[in-house]
């Protein structure tokens, strides 16, 4: 193995460039080390004005999302390695807003999560609490995968009808409020389907399927969308057909 | 929760009408999507069809005449196979679309797949008698 | 950054949007609805250091447990360090505090019938520690996010630095900050302050935790004149990976992991933690508490009974007897990390491990309320010290502390805010101090062959050389000193990043800044300590002294700046000390 | 709960997909291929009496409207997204207008042959 790799890496300093430039750097190539670990010599070594997130370097945070070589990754779990001989090209996660360097503008996603009330919503909200909500391993099963998101925006940088349209809700917000109707603590999924029925919702996804591919923690937000077209034109017939007194 | 909104300044990327052409994901969803010309097409082929046998043996001969044209020919095999992507897609994907529970058990991806291609058989065997033998 | 800084008033400010600040913002929100609460966070609550815990947290729950057990072994995994007011506080409001996580959603992981299950962990003499799985952090974190969002009287303003507590003769008004994406300064007044700013594992070069945890809540507290306590407890976890410092949970050794030296022998049984058997013993070998297990790590170096690796010395930890499916269901975030990061599977490979450093025991002084010592400051989680970790915090401790002492900080700053009085005028001077501060660090010119990346290097192996799992008088003094050198430099060192958004640079010296105030408070701390407790093993005084030292050391900025040390008496009400054992 | 006509458009849609991968391919293998090109050859009386039943009649109504809805819905969103012809409400009303047209000339044909 060559013992450097180069890194292509695009940056953009709103007070210098008037648009984001690649620029190349060589660091070592160790097997160990991660697209992360790339970064973070070049800014202790060559060039300590690169920005970009990171935390956790564990993969759980969710902050260090990029694009590398074109595919939305966790930074802290993509190897140098895979990408030998290199280059490995490094861009901000695509469809965000650039803000600098490698950071992106993910205040969209923060505005949108709320709208899907991504807590549980219960009619009987109780403050005294003597015990627990009882739930089968089978009900936990029901909703675990989707309360796997770390919000890494991975799938929003995937999706080209967020890029496209970005009044679209997205596919974690949805994968999130799809978490809460599956689980069986919670009463809530009316409210969410009054958010997700509206042409923002669910509907403007096509079903492109990447948001699923490039998902770190294998949530599945594609499938949870197309679960919940399913479930709204379901209870939008139930709504039709059925006389107001049958329905629940 | 709310957070107090200020406007961050940012550089606003463009989105190239040709973005899908880079990617091969990308690109077999277009051309997946672009199934939809075709089988609006075969809807009309169909009517035209229908129309032709009604009209009687000699508008129908001519519809058949037709139909071996080149151009027509050729249309229709890119159609059919934009048709077999379409009809290979959509059995991919219902599996991830829905979820369905036999006694409580969530039934295999693989199993509905396999599903699907036995209607598809079934189905088209059935039209093959009705319209070739019966 | 030139324009000056802009204003906000809150009622009460939480400073952390981790497990500790949210629990304290929505104990606010619940309890006074009428007041104007606002969190800050230098990054997305989702995204603290909560997030990265694995094990569980500990509650009493089964029908076996009593709340008189939790207490005692939490005592005793103290070393009797631990202040039983608290404690027993502690102990009494855990359990509440995680159904109320339930409530929030927080996906426990359950037994057959529905109901909770727990699980076994060190120092514990009884099952008792809740768990989502191995990701019982991030789960916990991302149902109190999101239930946070619920409120939306609840302000917050995320991605903002903060660098400093505006004080007035003695109380605190609020806080100086810099909004990251824009380098706006933003001075946000509150009539009370919660530090809930998390750990200060950055002072060291190897720990598990994530590049956020400079103990910046702990200098901020520091700097204004509050006491820290308890600071040479510092907490090196068995079983970390070799390079990446990513920490292996707890939890599988309390699923039945264990840990082999290079001949494959169960070295624990050789230093009084037990004899081995086939299941986990509780309280006993692998389950033992962390300070003795990484102690133990130590002697197998020095008897040179460890494998060596690029990373230095390593033994393993075996969890290949344990099966496939149990490790799925029960440690799948550990089977995904090794796989990632080690490229070997724990169902057929053994795991190389080594100690790191992981937690901190010490921290912002406060009472049984989380309250601080300047009036209307507060703190909370791991950053507070209150003490209930004492010399060695068991595992599965912290995320319960954060929750019941992030919910009673909460609730008395909101007492206090009710009828405190307006920030005074005087304020707006340290405000315009700082603005100029900040600015100055941005226009100062970095020596050439200086840097923030290099300083903070050295920082941490003088701390790691100085005040390691086992320290003595002569290795603390020496890293003291190298502290003097270090700081010069750190005075010295500027920013190359000269534009206003986002400058990591100007954060990461910033962070230097408090990681070097802490690591000084750790060495000051850890010189007085003239015997071996807990976490704090000085070989030159290996044995515990309850003559001199059941104290706790707190530390406070004198007047030229430098730290001083004082002692502060262990609350001792019903359990008198006693002699740590386990395995027997 | 609301009201959104965007579900049973959704609703047909797939029902539309479903009847396009399942009947279509055959269909056109037989129409489009093998009678043209006489790989079988089932006589024109045989053909006239199918369509003129109005079992066949009702069942290709029936096949050919939701194949429509999907096939604009599709397009729809296709030209929208990939072309980024970004009128919405025009291309909306040309997509769904051609299909309604489509359907109903399907009728025509259908009910007076
Ligand atoms: C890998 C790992 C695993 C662990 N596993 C367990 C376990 O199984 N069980 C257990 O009980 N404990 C565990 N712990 C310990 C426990 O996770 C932590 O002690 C606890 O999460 C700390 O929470 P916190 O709310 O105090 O701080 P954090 O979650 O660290 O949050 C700190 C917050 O403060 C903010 N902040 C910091 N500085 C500033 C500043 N200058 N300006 C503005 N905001 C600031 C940050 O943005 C963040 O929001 C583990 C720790 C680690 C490292
Ligand atoms: S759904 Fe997956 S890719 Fe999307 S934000 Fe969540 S974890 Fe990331
Ligand atoms: S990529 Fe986008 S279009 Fe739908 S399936 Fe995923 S959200
Ligand atoms: S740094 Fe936390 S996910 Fe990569």
């Amino acid at each position: 193995m060559d013992d450097s790799i180069a890194m292509q890496v695009t940056r953009y300093r709103p007070d210098k460039n008037s648009q984001p430039v690649p620029v190349d750097y060589e660091v070592p190539l160790r097997t160990e080390w991660t697209v992360l670990d790339g970064l973070n010599h070049i800014k202790a070594e060559q060039d300590e004005t690169l920005s970009f997130r990171w935390s956790c370097r564990m993969g759980i945070c969710g902050s260090c999302g990029m694009n590398v070589n074109g595919e939305p990754r966790l930074t802290c779990a993509t190897f140098l390695s895979d990408y030998a001989p290199g280059p490995v090209r490094v861009e901000p996660l695509a469809n965000f807003p650039v803000v600098k360097d490698l950071i992106v503008d993910i205040t969209d996603f923060m505005e949108k999560l709320p709208r899907v009330k991504p807590w549980i919503i219960r009619d009987d909200d109780v403050t005294e609490i003597d015990g627990e909500y009882i739930q089968t391993p089978e009900e936990l099963e029901a909703y675990q995968q989707f309360s796997m998101c770390i919000n890494c925006m991975l799938c929003y940088a995937a999706c080209p009808v967020y890029g496209l349209d970005p009044d679209f809700v997205g596919p974690a917000a949805i994968a999130l409020a799809e978490r809460y109707d599956l689980d069986s603590r919670d009463r809530g999924s009316r409210e969410r389907l009054d958010v997700l029925i509206e042409k923002e919702g669910v509907w403007g996804c096509t079903f492109v399927g990447e948001c699923t591919s490039v998902c770190p923690k294998h949530v599945d937000p594609a499938g949870a969308i197309q679960r919940y077209k399913l479930k709204a034109a379901q209870e939008s017939v139930k709504a039709f057909l059925l006389p107001k007194a049958l329905r629940r | 929760m709310s957070a107090p909104v200020t406007r961050v300044p940012s550089y606003q990327r463009r989105i190239g009408v040709f973005w899908w052409v880079h990617k091969r994901s990308y690109f077999l969803f277009v051309m997946r999507e672009l199934s939809s010309i075709f089988v609006a097409w075969f809807v009309v082929y169909l009517l035209m069809f229908v129309a032709a046998v009604a009209g009687g043996q000699q508008r129908y001969d001519e519809f058949l005449d037709r139909a071996t044209s080149p151009l027509l020919l050729v249309v229709n095999a890119v159609g059919l196979a934009f048709l077999v992507l379409h009809t290979v897609t959509w059995f991919a994907l219902t599996p991830k679309a829905m979820v369905l529970r036999l006694g409580g058990r969530r039934v295999p991806g693989t199993a509905m797949l396999a599903a699907q291609y036995v209607a598809l058989a079934v189905v088209s065997a059935f039209i093959y008698w009705l319209v070739v033998k019966a | 950054m030139s324009e000056g800084a802009t204003t906000a008033a809150h009622d009460v400010l939480l400073v952390g949007g981790g497990a500790a600040g949210l629990r304290a913002a929505i104990a606010i929100a619940e309890t006074r609805p009428d007041l104007d609460v606002a969190v800050v966070s230098k990054v997305y609550p989702m995204r603290s250091h909560t997030v990265s815990a694995e094990g569980g947290a500990a509650g009493v729950m089964a029908d076996d447990d009593s709340i008189e057990e939790h207490i005692y072994d939490t005592i005793s995994g103290s070393d009797w360090l631990g202040d039983q007011d608290a404690i027993e506080a502690f102990v009494n409001e855990a359990p509440r505090e995680l159904l109320q996580l339930e409530h929030w959603g927080c996906p426990w992981s359950r037994q057959d019938d529905g109901r909770i299950a727990v699980r076994a962990f060190g120092g514990m003499k009884k099952m008792r520690t809740w768990f989502a799985a191995d990701k019982t952090g991030f789960h916990m974190l991302h149902a109190l996010f999101q239930t946070s969002l619920k409120y939306r009287a609840v302000k917050r303003y995320d991605e903002s630095f903060v660098t400093r507590l505006l004080v007035d003769e003695g109380r605190v008004y609020g806080v100086v900050s810099v909004e990251l994406a824009t380098g706006r300064i933003r001075a946000i007044t509150a009539k009370a302050v919660v530090l809930a700013t998390g750990g200060c594992g950055k002072v060291f070069p190897f720990t598990t935790n994530a590049n956020i945890n400079t103990g910046d809540g702990m200098a901020l507290a520091y700097r204004a004149g509050a006491p820290l306590k308890d600071m040479e407890f510092v907490q090196y976890h068995p079983t970390g990976l070799p390079f990446t410092g990513i920490l292996i949970t707890e939890a599988t050794r309390a699923e039945g992991g264990w840990l082999l030296n290079k001949d494959g022998y169960r070295y624990l049984q050789d230093y009084d933690l037990g004899t081995p058997t086939d299941k986990p013993t509780l309280r006993s070998m692998e389950l033992g508490p962390r300070d003795r297990l990484s102690q133990a790590f130590v002697h197998e170096v020095e008897k040179g009974r460890t494998t060596d690796s690029p990373w230095g010395p390593i033994v393993h930890l075996d969890l290949r007897h344990l099966g496939a499916k149990l490790i799925d269901t029960k440690l799948p975030m550990v089977r995904e990390l090794c796989l990632q990061y080690e490229r070997i599977d724990p169902v057929t490979d053994l795991i190389p491990v080594r100690p790191v450093v992981h937690y901190m025991m010490g921290g912002v002084h406060t009472d049984i309320d989380g309250r601080a010592g300047l009036d209307g400051l507060y703190a909370a989680g791991e950053t507070a010290c209150v003490s209930i970790n004492g010399a060695n915090r068991l595992g599965s401790n912290s995320l319960p502390e954060c929750l019941v002492f992030g919910a009673r900080a909460g609730r008395a700053a909101a007492e206090d805010a009710a009828a405190a009085p307006a920030p005074p005028a005087a304020i707006a001077a340290q405000v315009s101090d700082e603005t100029r501060r900040l600015e100055h660090l941005l226009a100062r010119d970095t020596p050439l062959d200086d840097g923030v990346a290099r300083i903070r290097e050295e920082l941490q192996t003088t701390m790691e050389d100085a005040a390691g799992i086992y320290r003595t008088g002569p290795s603390l003094e020496k890293g003291a000193d190298t502290f003097q050198a270090l700081r010069e430099r750190v005075g010295a060192v500027g920013v190359r990043d000269t534009s206003p958004s986002f400058n990591t640079e100007l954060v990461a010296a910033l962070e230097l800044e408090n990681l070097i105030d802490i690591g000084e408070c750790i060495l000051r701390s850890g010189l007085a300590r003239e015997e071996s407790r807990g976490a704090h093993q000085r070989t030159d005084f290996p044995k515990r002294d309850d003559e001199r030292f059941l104290v706790h050391h707190t530390v406070r900025r004198d007047h030229d700046g430098n730290p001083s040390v004082d002692r502060l008496p262990v609350t001792i009400t019903r359990w008198p000390p006693g002699e740590r054992t386990y395995g027997r | 709960m609301k009201f959104r006509v965007l579900p049973f458009v959704w609703l047909t849609f797939s029902g539309g997909g479903v009847v396009a991968a399942v009947f279509l391919p055959v269909l056109v293998v037989l129409l489009a291929f093998a009678l043209p090109l006489g790989w079988v050859d089932p006589s024109h009386a045989h053909l006239e009496g199918l369509v003129q039943s109005w079992f066949t009649r009702i069942a290709l109504f029936a096949l050919i409207v939701p194949m429509l809805v999907h096939a604009a819905h599709r397009f729809r969103y296709t030209v929208y997204d990939g072309l980024q012809v970004k009128h919405k409400v025009l291309v909306a009303l040309a997509c769904y207008g051609g299909a309604m047209v489509l359907a109903m000339a399907a009728f025509l044909v259908l009910t007076t042959v």
